[in-house]
């Protein structure tokens, strides 16, 4: 592995802008490069990088953190009606709502650890979804998700006047509208601070304590460590990130649905982070954008689609070829995902981020004497086995 | 007046009295031995000194405050560390990450919200930390993942871990427990060396050979309470304590 | 593949200043031609026309996967004829039948048919993503699906924001052409007024007015609404309400809340369940012998609103006898049902179902009123489809209201058949309720179209 | 008083079903460390058993309904009420019961495939790796099933003896309105035999006794040369047959989908930590616990005081538990805290 330096993070920061800033040019051969998705790969990649910062540093395993995304879009929607369409305070109040929430779930929760800890944190998320859902319908529309309606107030927007004159008004930054691609760069941006705050998280004393609560939490208190404070901590910063993807879901398009809440929506951002590389930086980005690509293009390839991409072969081969795929995609597509979890952590227990590493390290080869060695990078961390 | 004072501290599991009446007194500065047969209950009277059990009754002070209900992480910060018998080390991160941590517990206190500045950055703390493993001669190995370290390396790491607090209290439980006759030597060497430093300590120990080398006072525990105390050669010749010890045999 | 004229395309609302530049940005990142910007020449500007080509993509978006993953499956199937239909291929099924039709069997508007396939998932996130995909990458100029309300509400406001049309697939709710009623929606599928509203005089004739009733209500808008209006016909038959519980969505064992309707002196139940909720709720009551109970000297009955083919599969035997609606049954003898179950039954060697045959003729109505208006511009197609009355089309005379795009045709009032001839003879026709009996006043539901352009 | 009863008994058919499916999984968790998230696969797959027996017992001879002249629709004939008449029919109807003489060697091989295929290979991973491995093998073990069975529920009828209901208002001396489904009272019996079963098995053999101390300190009994991983291989498919027997069982009360193993994923994982992780009584307890407690709070006397709480009473009761006993009802410390 290699040891982070500050020129080297600053050269990983620079490469991740770029890449990102430019998702929508390298991503068209492989059809994924229109603005809704590319705002999904921002937002999700929003939403992974924090939960790695719970999960990949302390290996507090939470399967609640759905609800902090589903609390930042209501939030953020109700601020779309009640105050504005300005995308400013719906991020603010999203996530400050559900850091606050956060901070609740998290004290009670961080009261116990291991798979208590992740029962406890799926109690309080799968509540919170089946109250939305039902009883709380006034304030989350259940079912049919808490949507904007011509009469909403909007009270600071009529307080300075702006009126619509047709149609519900847009959600906008300053004017600029929060659809299509500069809804992508508004979240693209904001997934590059959030992956930079994160950066720093990790190379901070900070990170070094949420590790060390990982590797040994016995030790660390008999080091005179209150572990509680530094898991609170994380905990709140990645239920804030977690509040921030779901206030962008929001900004990006303007409804808010309980099933965001779901126990299925947590293990997906869990599934993210772990198909990506869990306690790596960079790889829950990837395992974000590899889900929600599989989610998206996979699940629309149709036997007529096959069919278009086989045409050069002979009729009798291309109807096998598109029999056997069409098991694989369109409707079949949880197939593929299920198949790619099992050989993911298979063949690559670190996550695709150690199938790069691999990669990179044999075209480097010979020098091959870094076996025992630990960056402050998280490599292929393994936990004890209990 | 020492600076770690037992008073008449007694615990029981279930039926089982683990401790009776235990009484201590370790001097400022003094290197005190606690030996005693298997099941004479040493361990659990450590336990009790690091809030890892809370006594039944009777009090443990430490320079002059009581140690019994606060939290482990209040009883390191106000002066004692402990190395523990199978060594407890974050195996997962390297050895400088090992030295680094309990370095900034002791310049930052228990919790410190330290997010935005670059831990390897912060020279005081990375030269306090590299020195320290100069010290105990593992600085070759500071990029290493302490997990993969020999048993030996692992406590010598933990001690590292432990002395870079310059504590005011050092319990060692069993420091050379399975270690090679050379490595206990080389551990031998490195515990006189602290001892300069001037910090006091309390050790837990088997092997006579350590116990004579380092000990100012020897304590003798035996079925839960201390059963004779003195200088270790005031020790060596004591009758109950050979009792307690072999059944009569000769050390 | 993409077209790249339409990828820059924002949304018709006026851009402030701000907005130019940011855009502009994006444009130059992306390696796009910004020219797409200049907009506005002429009137029928709009997203995805497809008058630069030689054909217009429809994007049909239906759960693939989840608990209507099959009638999803089927949804898709009636949507491939249909295209295959509009092409000219095959032997035309309902276009022959439909009248007035202005369909000529060469696409649309002279324009090949080709579509793009979505999967909601049945969520609503899920299914705004894959819309989103068929309007903002492949370029649809309507899309048409979906299997439940949630899902249904959620794209069709979708539409209004994106400016393009969306044919609701099954949807019951009230909602749907209600309060949450969009321009750019249409629903061809009945609703759970209008199935109240027909089961009101079986229910009459066959149970009498002096009825006890017990509502079981899945506990989402969809079944909130059909409780209500099912309440208001049987208690303007005279019946009384016992009470009305409401039960978690996929609650799976429905017992704790059966067993109380045992001892509450009701005669009739009411499952305001679909999919598996109801599948396992009728299931379960009549394990617990509700059907063969005699309460206050009655038969107890159940009855199930809303049916449908793939609930009856589900329920088995449990079905039988048990009253309720549907928008469409295959067994149907007029010659439009004929002929889409024949088309249907030869390409596939099954009947089709009540959700298949919605989305059919949804799509062969979005075709017909792009011809009528002789351009794919939505406002438009839109007052075209407004107040369209067609007939042939397996529900007798109908009309797209234009005050809420919601569909008014003769409703069916079903029976669980009790001696099916053969496996697909689940369910038989009661009656087939007039279109009078089951017309409302659109202001009851309250709800805004909003505008034709956007 | 009537409501009351017929509450209890709808908690404990419910604590019968919530038990059986949370077994399995404690003793994988108990003795292989394993955070199965395919457990509700397994559950599954039992219940697919049956309705697999079923189809092959109604194959059909087919008789084309010429009337229908679009398609082919067939009035179908099973063979065997053709060849053999009211016995073949008798068998038909029981093919529920029947099919545990089939589930019980296929649950098997599938458990032990499963274990030295996969599982085994992941005891010394982490947690997070388990998760993802299982949770993949779910996803393709359902998807495999929905391909071969569809979306759709299958109904599957009890056979025609335990249809109706049992009058047990009468037999206790409460009103008429006390009848119970003969089905859910078998179901009841049924998850009582299989828990009585599984824990005699465990107290009273010597490999139960093994596996017990396996449970307790897995290195001390492998320094005995006895060799564990064998018999947790074996432990590995006995969860897998309980499971799947529960799926079975099942079938008559919530006609099987293949989605039916992620419904219960959760709540049996909820079960097992309620109950302490690795404790078989617990898990039984929880599960009786859990049932009797959201039957209690679905009646409408309660839900007119807390609306919704039928909702969330078990993640309720869940929190409480874990925050008043830190390990569950009846957990060890240790056990899963890593």
């Amino acid at each position: 592995m290699i040891t982070a330096t500050p020129r080297k993070d600053l050269l990983l920061m620079g490469i991740f802008t770029l890449a990102v800033l430019t998702m929508p040019i390298w991503l068209a051969p492989i059809g994924a490069s229109y603005p809704d998705l590319l705002q999904r790969f921002a937002i999700f990649g929003i939403f992974a990088i924090g939960f790695n910062i719970l999960f990949g540093l302390t290996g507090y395993l939470s399967f609640g953190h759905a609800a902090f995304l589903g609390v930042g879009s209501y939030t953020a929607v109700w601020s779309f009606k009640l105050l504005s369409m300005s995308v400013v305070p719906a991020v603010i109040f999203g996530v400050i709502t559900s850091g606050l929430f956060a901070v609740v779930i998290g004290y009670i929760s961080l009261r116990r650890s291991g798979i208590y800890f992740s029962i406890l944190t799926l109690a309080f998320a799968q509540m919170s979804y089946n109250l939305a859902y039902s009883v709380l319908t006034p304030i989350t529309n259940g079912e049919t998700g808490l949507q904007l309606s011509l009469n909403d107030p909007r009270a600071l927007d009529s307080l300075v006047g702006v009126t619509p004159t047709s149609g519900i008004p847009p959600t906008n930054f300053f004017g600029i509208e929060m659809s299509g691609y500069s809804g992508f760069y508004f979240c693209a941006i904001l997934m590059i601070i959030g992956f930079y705050i994160s950066m720093r998280i990790f190379r901070s004393p900070f990170g070094m304590m949420l590790r060390a609560v990982k590797s040994n939490s016995n030790r660390m208190s008999y080091t005179g460590l209150n572990m509680r404070p530094y898991t609170l901590t994380a905990f709140v910063i990645s239920g804030m990130y977690a509040g921030l993807a779901g206030s962008l879901m929001a900004v990006t398009d303007p409804l808010a649905g309980a099933e965001r809440m779901q126990w299925t929506a947590s293990g997906e951002v869990v599934l993210m982070t772990i198909l990506g590389g869990v306690g790596t930086l960079i790889g829950p980005v990837i395992g974000a954008g590899v889900i929600k690509y599989f989610e998206n293009i996979f699940s629309a390839i149709n036997e007529n689609v096959l069919h278009g991409i086989f045409d050069f072969l002979p009729e009798i081969l291309q109807d096998g070829a598109v029999a056997v795929l069409s098991l694989f995609v369109g409707e079949g597509w949880h197939l593929t995902l299920g198949m790619l979890f099992m050989l993911i952590v298979v063949f690559l227990p670190g996550g695709m981020v150690e199938g790069f590493t691999r990669i990179y390290s044999r075209i480097r080869n010979k020098n091959n004497k870094n076996n025992g060695e630990a960056g402050s990078v998280g490599s292929a961390e393994v936990q004890p086995g209990e | 007046m020492g600076i770690l004072e037992v008073r008449d501290v007694n615990k029981s599991f279930g039926g089982l009295k683990a401790l009776n009446k235990v009484e201590l007194d370790v001097e400022e500065g003094s290197v005190h031995a606690i030996i005693g047969p298997n099941g004479a209950g040493k361990s659990t009277f450590l336990n009790c000194l690091v809030g890892l059990l809370i006594p039944d009754s009777g009090s443990v002070n430490f320079n002059g405050n009581s140690l019994l209900g606060i939290k482990p992480h209040e009883i390191n910060q106000a002066g004692v560390s402990r190395v523990f018998q199978t060594p407890e080390i974050f195996s997962d991160l390297s050895l400088l990450d090992n030295v680094v941590i309990p370095t900034l517990a002791s310049r930052d206190g228990a919790f410190k919200l330290n997010g935005w500045k670059r831990a390897d950055q912060d020279s005081e703390i990375i030269v306090r930390a590299e020195h320290m493993l100069e010290d105990v001669g593992l600085i070759d190995k500071r990029n290493m993942h302490a997990g993969s370290l020999s048993r030996g390396d692992k406590r010598r790491l933990e001690l590292a871990m432990c002395l870079v607090q310059n504590p005011k209290l050092l319990l060692l439980d069993e420091p050379t427990a399975g270690m090679s006759r050379a490595d206990t030597n080389n551990t031998i060497d490195l515990l006189k060396r602290i001892g300069e430093r001037g910090i006091t300590k309390v050790i837990i120990e088997h092997d006579m050979h350590v116990v004579f080398s380092l000990a100012d006072k020897v304590s003798v525990m035996a079925q839960g309470t201390v059963i004779a105390e003195g200088s270790p050669e005031g020790i060596k010749g004591d009758p109950r304590v050979q009792e307690a010890y072999l059944g009569g045999a000769h050390l | 593949m993409t077209n790249t004229t339409n990828k820059f395309k924002l949304s018709r609302r006026k851009l402030l200043t701000g907005a130019a530049a940011a855009s502009a940005g994006a444009a130059v990142f992306s390696g796009g031609t910004p020219y797409s910007f200049v907009k506005g020449a002429y009137a029928a500007d709009f997203r995805n026309d497809p008058s630069s080509q030689s054909f217009i993509k429809l994007g049909f978006n239906v759960p693939q996967t989840g608990p209507y993953a099959d009638e999803g499956a089927d949804e898709l199937r009636a949507y491939q004829l249909a295209v295959k239909h509009l092409n000219g291929e095959g032997d035309g099924g309902m276009l022959t039948t439909m009248k007035p039709s202005s369909l000529k069997g060469n696409g649309i508007l002279g324009k090949k048919v080709e579509y793009v396939t979505g999967d909601t998932q049945t969520k609503s996130d899920a299914a705004r993503a894959s819309a989103k995909r068929m309007i903002e990458k492949e370029g649809v100029t309507m899309f048409s699906g979906g299997s439940s309300s949630g899902v249904a509400i959620a794209t069709q406001s979708l539409a209004q924001e994106m400016g393009v049309i969306f044919m609701c697939g099954l949807t019951h709710s009230n909602d749907t052409t209600g309060k949450d009623k969009r321009r750019y929606g249409f629903r061809h599928f009945f609703n759970a007024y209008q199935s109240g509203a027909a089961l009101g005089p079986v229910l009459k004739e066959e149970m009498g007015t002096d009825r006890r009733a017990y509502h079981l209500t899945a506990d989402y808008t969809w079944g909130w609404t059909q409780e209500e209006s099912i309440k208001n016909t049987t208690e303007g038959l005279g019946w009384e309400t016992v009470n009305t519980v409401k039960t978690p969505v996929g609650a799976g064992d429905f017992s704790q809340y059966i067993t109380p309707v045992l001892n509450s002196g009701a005669d009739v139940l009411i499952l305001n369940h679909y999919g598996k909720d109801m599948i396992n709720s009728l299931t379960q009551a009549v394990q617990f012998g509700l059907r063969d109970k005699q309460v206050n000297g009655k038969n107890f009955e159940i009855i199930v609103p809303l049916f449908s083919r793939l609930m009856a599969q589900g329920a088995g035997e449990n079905i039988k006898g048990i009253l309720g609606t549907t928008n469409w049954n295959w067994a149907l003898q007029d010659a439009g049902s004929q002929a889409f179950v024949k088309s249907f039954g030869q390409e596939y060697g099954f009947p089709p179902s009540q959700a298949a045959h919605t989305c059919y003729v949804q799509t062969l109505l979005y075709a017909n009123a792009c011809e009528m208006a002789g351009t794919f511009y939505p406002p438009e197609v839109i007052k075209a489809l407004e107040g369209f009355e067609f007939d042939g089309m397996g529900n007798g005379p109908t009309e797209y209201r234009a005050a809420d795009h919601q569909c008014f045709k003769d409703v069916l009032v079903v029976r669980g058949n009790a001696n099916p001839s053969t496996q697909f003879d689940l369910l038989e026709i009661v009656k087939e309720v007039p279109r009078a009996q089951v017309e409302y006043d659109p202001a009851i539901f309250g709800g805004d179209l909003g505008p034709y352009e956007v | 008083m009537d409501a009351f009863v017929l509450q209890v008994l709808n908690g404990l058919d419910k604590g019968g079903s919530y038990a059986l499916i949370a077994l399995g999984l404690t003793l994988i968790f108990g003795t292989l460390g394993v955070v199965n998230f395919a457990h509700g696969a397994l559950f599954m797959l039992g219940a697919f058993c049956a309705v697999t027996l079923k189809k092959i017992l109604t194959i059909s001879k087919q008789v084309k309904d010429e009337s229908i002249t679009f398609f082919d629709a067939f009035k179908e004939v099973p063979y065997l009420e053709l060849w053999f008449g009211e016995t073949g029919t008798a068998i038909i109807d029981y093919a529920v019961p029947l099919s545990i003489l089939l589930a019980i060697p296929v649950m098997l091989l599938i458990g032990l495939a499963m274990e030295r295929g996969l599982i085994r290979f992941f005891y010394k991973r982490t947690h997070a790796e388990q998760i993802l491995v299982t949770f993949g093998l779910a996803i393709v073990l359902q998807e495999i099933v929905k391909a071969f069975f569809g979306a759709n529920p299958v109904p599957m009828p009890p056979p025609e003896l335990l249809t109706g209901s049992a009058d047990i208002g009468a037999a206790i001396g409460l009103g008429d309105s006390v009848i119970y489904p003969w089905w859910r009272l078998t179901y009841l019996l049924f998850a009582g035999i299989i828990i009585a079963a599984v824990f005699s098995f465990l107290q009273f053999t010597t490999f139960g006794m093994v596996v017990r101390a396996g449970m307790q300190d897995r290195e001390t009994v492998g320094l005995l040369g006895i060799n564990i991983e064998r018999r947790f291989t074996i432990v590995f498919g006995i969860a897998a047959v309980v499971s799947g027997l529960a799926g079975v069982m099942y079938t008559p009360i919530v006609p099987p989908d293949y989605h039916l193993g992620m419904d219960f994923l959760v709540l049996s994982f909820v079960v097992v930590v309620v109950g302490g992780m690795g404790s078989l009584g617990g898990a039984v307890t929880a599960g009786f616990l859990l049932g009797i407690l959201q039957s209690f709070a679905s009646m409408n006397e309660v839900k007119e005081i807390l609306p919704g709480i039928d909702q969330i009473i078990i993640f309720l009761v869940a929190v409480v538990i874990l925050l008043v006993r830190p390990r569950g009802l009846m957990g060890r410390k240790g056990v899963m805290e890593s």
